[in-house]
């Protein structure tokens, strides 16, 4: 490679390469707390022949980081030499808000952190809050919360699925999958009311009960979702182009991706066969006969393959929670927790009670501190609580499974084309809501 | 004879005043209001470093003028094509069609002598590694 | 080129026994520990404080100095194999005493198990502890995103800024409890700043030397650099 | 309250002397501008989900001539700011905002870009009208795909009441150099002041 000027300084001036594998620059000289300190002019060198390298922003306003996410790319030419993500352009406090809320109010919070899989994080949340109270919610709740975790990974997976398409330019599948979504849009808000921010779970039960008719509604869209997976499939998987652009791009072995920390699709298309609901089992996932998709290869085009089998899966997982959807209440009856019906609470004496203190106070958990993962669409996904007996948590830490996956996009990223950066980044599925928290 | 070219000027005409007419009524009325910001350059909204206008490797260059060769190459296929059955034909031709027994390879040998000389240029690329990208 | 339909497992994973179940019943406090707890008292004795299962879940409570050395150990000890770094984050009490806790969630994707790591750092100390980086990649963020958030600081990390404020955010560190929910600045004074730094303010060292040696830093950027000044006031 | 970006425009029987032609002229231009309006989605957070379901084939944007999305601030008309922004992206809208060439509109979509929503915490702008002069601010969290359209069409209503000869609406607004903000520090103070039951939620543990 021509020695550009810069190849020419930092041998100047570096060490060789620290453990990463860069070339060790010394920058403009930082003392410890990371200010600039003055350093004088080095040498004039005589202009070499080499292209200059370029620095870009793919910044927070760019059609294709899904979101306020800005990567700068060093470019030479078209090829990527370096990648410096930078993250927190929608860092809005999450953890911190969470130390000043009740435990049912901290619900909310859950569907704005990762929009795309709200109702999941709905699920995930009340399961983790159960498991802090120590309480073990009814049959009827268990399996309402499976066919919402696995609704929820369908509406995230699709727009997954529109908007890489759009990036690596497909437009048709985009206006497919929202079809698709805007179907379980009407499913969710006749159940819970809201399309998007469903806060659709409490500590203890749901918010409320599927109205009557909505399985048929149910039923209706399983049957007719395969059908678009397979109009999908025809279209996009053995398409020249979209292999040509997907193939061979990011390649993450097994051992990267289990050492980089990555988790769901991101690993499992690396071969790596982690799927939380069968290693660590929630909800009766075991129960369930479902697979769990691996890739071999860890590129782009394995990980379009293991979410595309994951829709099917999560089908056939929802055919089987409808068929076996018990009677029976959804909330637990404890009056510590869940608040007494209306007509009890305006009847007798202690519901009333229980009622008002549940209002003003909150339910209060026992001292302890519980973290219960979840396999959500993007990874493993989890909220860390720590409760030192009051009504509101000490820490809501949540486990950002997008975080972890984006930290590696620097290794992936590097030496491929500028066009693959688009692909790549849509490949790794990213939420900015709940990577910025 | 040059009432056949009519139409085309006409219609080159009328595109040069519809471009002028957009870019001129678009620069009277337009009231430009620059302010320093608005001047400088647009990256998704952060201020930029550096400038684009900087030395780009030759490898750009190479493939743009292969591509301008060997895209003239076929815009000389188009005239060949429409003439063809003229040119292949020893006598001239009756209502349309080459009477039988004239038909002569002319037409098609003067076109594969060009193609063979622009055939020997690609393949001296092509073993040179111009046409390899990294 | 993989087949079309990636293999499907039904989910038997490693050896590692039965195929798990959902938990049901978990006790508060003394369930079944971790087999690793037992093999960290035995191999390391006095650097594991404490052992406590809470909610089904170990937490081992160990060390600052050693933490590293158990962690590199876990990683790498072919019988324990804790591959899978889940999580790094700090916990702030509210009552003043008890001290700051950093937490590490560790997975051993093959056996199945799962494990809390804790170090506890006592207030009048400097928040101060080795980083994982050196064992996990996955750790680089996590331990960027703990000390913008608590102010831990991890050493060995190879670039430990802040990752979800701005560089130059001096309103101090967020999830502290002692920092106010609204932020120590008035609503103005916070838009202000935010809006105020200047060009480089938005870039990291690493990118303005990139800049820098291909002569692409504005004359004015680069005066202002050299007197080590990069923000807005 | 907040920016205050242009004065009411003047109805037409205000200018009097306003001859026959300009108010054709006037009417021909704002009816060409309001059913062509490029939106530059500035989408940050949940609302730019719902957008992209305004924008979808269910609930078509297309039918308001505006499904033509331009990335770049060049070519834009219209900043939708969809979804919540935090101090971190306050000079990413505001540079996005001057680097848009008049005439412009901003539609200020959802409760968290309109005043701070439920983030009321060091983090986030509460409410982008103390950066940059909004139009058209649209309720909601998110605001339904059919409130989207309705704020929209109350845009195209105000585009179709200007008149091109009044200045006062084109003039680009000038940050005061002191403070860099827009509008005087107090009234963002007395603007993002805590309101309603937000004011008591910030008690920790309890």
């Amino acid at each position: 490679m021509a020695t550009t000027r810069r190849t020419v300084d930092v041998a100047l001036a570096t060490t060789g390469l620290d453990e990463r594998g860069r070339p060790v620059r010394t920058p403009l000289v930082t003392d410890a707390s990371g200010s600039a300190i003055a350093v004088e002019e080095p040498p004039m060198l005589e202009p070499e022949l080499g292209g200059e390298h370029m620095l870009i922003n793919i910044g927070p306003q760019h059609p294709a980081t899904h979101g306020v996410l800005r990567l700068v790319l060093e470019l030479d030419g078209e090829t990527v030499v370096r990648c410096i993500p930078h993250v927190g352009y929608l860092h809005c406090g999450f953890e911190k808000i969470g130390e000043y809320r009740q435990y049912n109010q901290i619900v909310p919070w859950t569907d704005r952190e990762d929009y795309l899989n709200s109702i999941g994080n709905n699920v995930a949340f009340a399961l983790g809050a159960e498991r802090l109270f120590g309480l073990e919610i009814t049959e009827r709740c268990t399996v309402l919360r499976v066919i919402a975790a696995e609704l929820s990974r369908i509406i995230s997976h699709l727009v997954w699925l529109g908007t890489t398409c759009i990036d690596i330019g497909a437009f048709t599948p985009f206006l497919w999958s929202f079809q698709e979504r805007e179907k379980v849009y009407t499913l969710l808000e006749s159940w819970v009311g809201a399309r998007l921010t469903t806060s659709a779970t409490r500590v203890g039960g749901m918010a409320a009960d599927i109205p009557d008719g909505w399985m048929d509604g149910l039923r209706a869209f399983i049957g007719a979702f395969p059908k678009t997976i397979d109009e999908v499939d025809r279209m996009l998987t053995k398409n020249a182009i979209w292999v040509g652009r997907t193939i061979g791009l990011g390649t993450m072995t097994a051992a990267e991706a289990t050492n980089y920390g990555l988790s769901g699709p991101m690993l499992r298309a690396s071969g790596v066969a982690y799927d939380v609901r069968k290693d660590f089992p929630y909800l009766d996932y075991e129960t369930y006969d479902f697979d769990v998709p691996i890739g071999t290869n860890g590129d782009v085009y394995d990980r379009f393959l293991v979410r595309m089998e994951e829709l099917r899966q999560s089908v056939r997982i929802l055919q089987q929670a409808a068929d076996r959807l018990p009677d029976g209440p959804v909330n637990v009856d404890d009056h510590r927790v869940v608040l007494p019906p209306k007509s009890k609470a305006m009847s007798d004496m202690e519901s009333m009670i229980h009622h008002f203190k549940q209002v003003m106070e909150g339910p209060r958990p026992p001292v302890g501190e519980a973290y219960l993962a979840v396999e959500s669409p993007k990874g493993e996904k989890g909220y860390y609580m720590v409760s030192d007996g009051t009504s509101k948590p000490v820490r809501w830490r949540i486990r950002p499974p997008s975080f972890v996956n984006l930290s590696a996009i620097p290794k992936m990223v590097e030496g491929h084309l500028l066009s693959d950066v688009i692909a790549i980044n849509a490949s790794i599925d990213i939420v900015m809501g709940e990577i910025d928290r | 004879m040059s009432r056949t070219y009519l139409p085309v000027l006409l219609l080159m005409g009328f595109v040069v005043f519809n471009a002028i007419l957009m870019i001129g009524l678009s620069h009277l009325t337009m009231r430009s209001r620059p302010t320093p910001v608005k001047q400088s350059a647009y990256e998704s909204g952060i201020p930029a470093l550096g400038e684009a206008r900087e030395r780009f490797s030759v490898k750009f260059y190479m493939v743009a003028m292969l591509f301008i060769i060997f895209d003239i190459e076929t815009v000389f296929l188009i005239p060949w094509g429409a003439y063809f059955r003229n040119l292949s034909c020893a006598v001239p031709l009756v209502n349309g069609v080459c009477p039988s027994g004239q038909v002569s390879l002319f037409g098609l040998a003067e076109m594969l002598v060009f193609m063979a000389i622009l055939i020997v240029g690609f393949v001296y690329v092509w073993k040179k590694g111009a046409l390899q990208w990294d | 080129m993989t087949s079309s339909s990636p293999v499907a497992r039904a989910g038997d994973g490693g050896a590692a026994g039965p195929a798990p179940v959902t938990p049901h019943n978990v006790p508060h406090r003394g369930g079944p520990a971790n087999p690793t707890a037992e093999a960290l008292r035995s191999r390391f004795g006095d650097a594991i404080r404490r052992i406590d299962v809470v909610w089904g879940e170990t937490t081992v409570i160990v060390a600052r100095e050693r933490l590293l050395e158990i962690v590199r150990w876990l990683h790498d000890d072919p019988e324990q194999q804790y591959d899978y770094l889940s999580d790094v984050t700090g916990v702030e009490f509210r009552d003043p005493e008890p001290p700051l806790e950093v937490v590490w969630h560790l997975r051993a994707l093959s056996r199945r198990r799962f494990l809390r790591l804790k170090v506890e750092l006592p207030r009048g100390t400097p928040l101060e502890v080795e980083s994982v980086w050196s064992v996990y990649r996955g750790a680089d963020w996590l331990e960027r995103e703990c000390y913008d958030m608590f102010g831990i600081r991890f050493t060995g990390h190879p670039d430990l800024r802040r990752i979800l404020m701005w560089e130059q955010y001096r309103e101090g560190f967020p999830l502290r409890k002692d920092f106010p929910l609204r932020g120590r600045f008035s609503r103005a004074e916070q838009l202000r700043q935010a809006l105020a730094a200047n060009p480089e303010a938005r870039y990291s060292m690493e990118e303005l030397s990139i800049a820098d040696a291909f002569e692409d830093l504005p004359d004015d950027m680069r005066q202002r650099l050299k007197a080590g000044e990069r923000t807005g006031e | 309250m907040g920016l205050s970006p242009r004065p009411e425009p003047r109805s037409a029987e205000a200018t009097g002397g306003e001859s026959w032609v300009t108010t054709k002229l006037d009417a021909l231009v704002n009816w060409s501008r309001a059913n062509s309006l490029w939106p530059m989605p500035f989408g940050t957070a949940c609302c730019a989900i719902e957008f992209m379901a305004t924008a979808a084939s269910k609930y078509d944007l297309a039918r308001f001539g505006m499904e033509r999305m331009s990335f770049s601030p060049r070519q834009a008309d219209v900043l939708i700011c969809a979804g919540r922004v935090p101090f971190k992206l306050a000079p990413v809208i505001r540079r996005i905002w001057q680097q848009m060439p008049q005439p412009k509109w901003c539609i200020s979509m959802g409760a968290c870009a309109s005043s701070g929503g439920m983030f009321d915490n060091y983090a986030v702008v509460q409410g982008i009208d103390t950066i940059i002069p909004v139009d058209v601010y649209v309720p909601g969290c998110p605001p339904r795909p059919e409130g989207l359209l309705y704020g929209i069409l109350l845009l195209q209503e105000k585009v179709k009441r200007e008149h091109m000869g009044d200045e006062t609406i084109r003039r680009e607004m000038e940050p005061d150099p002191k403070s860099g903000l827009y509008i005087p520090p107090a009234a963002i103070d007395e603007l993002s002041e805590p309101f309603g039951n937000s004011v008591h939620q910030t008690r920790s543990g309890l």
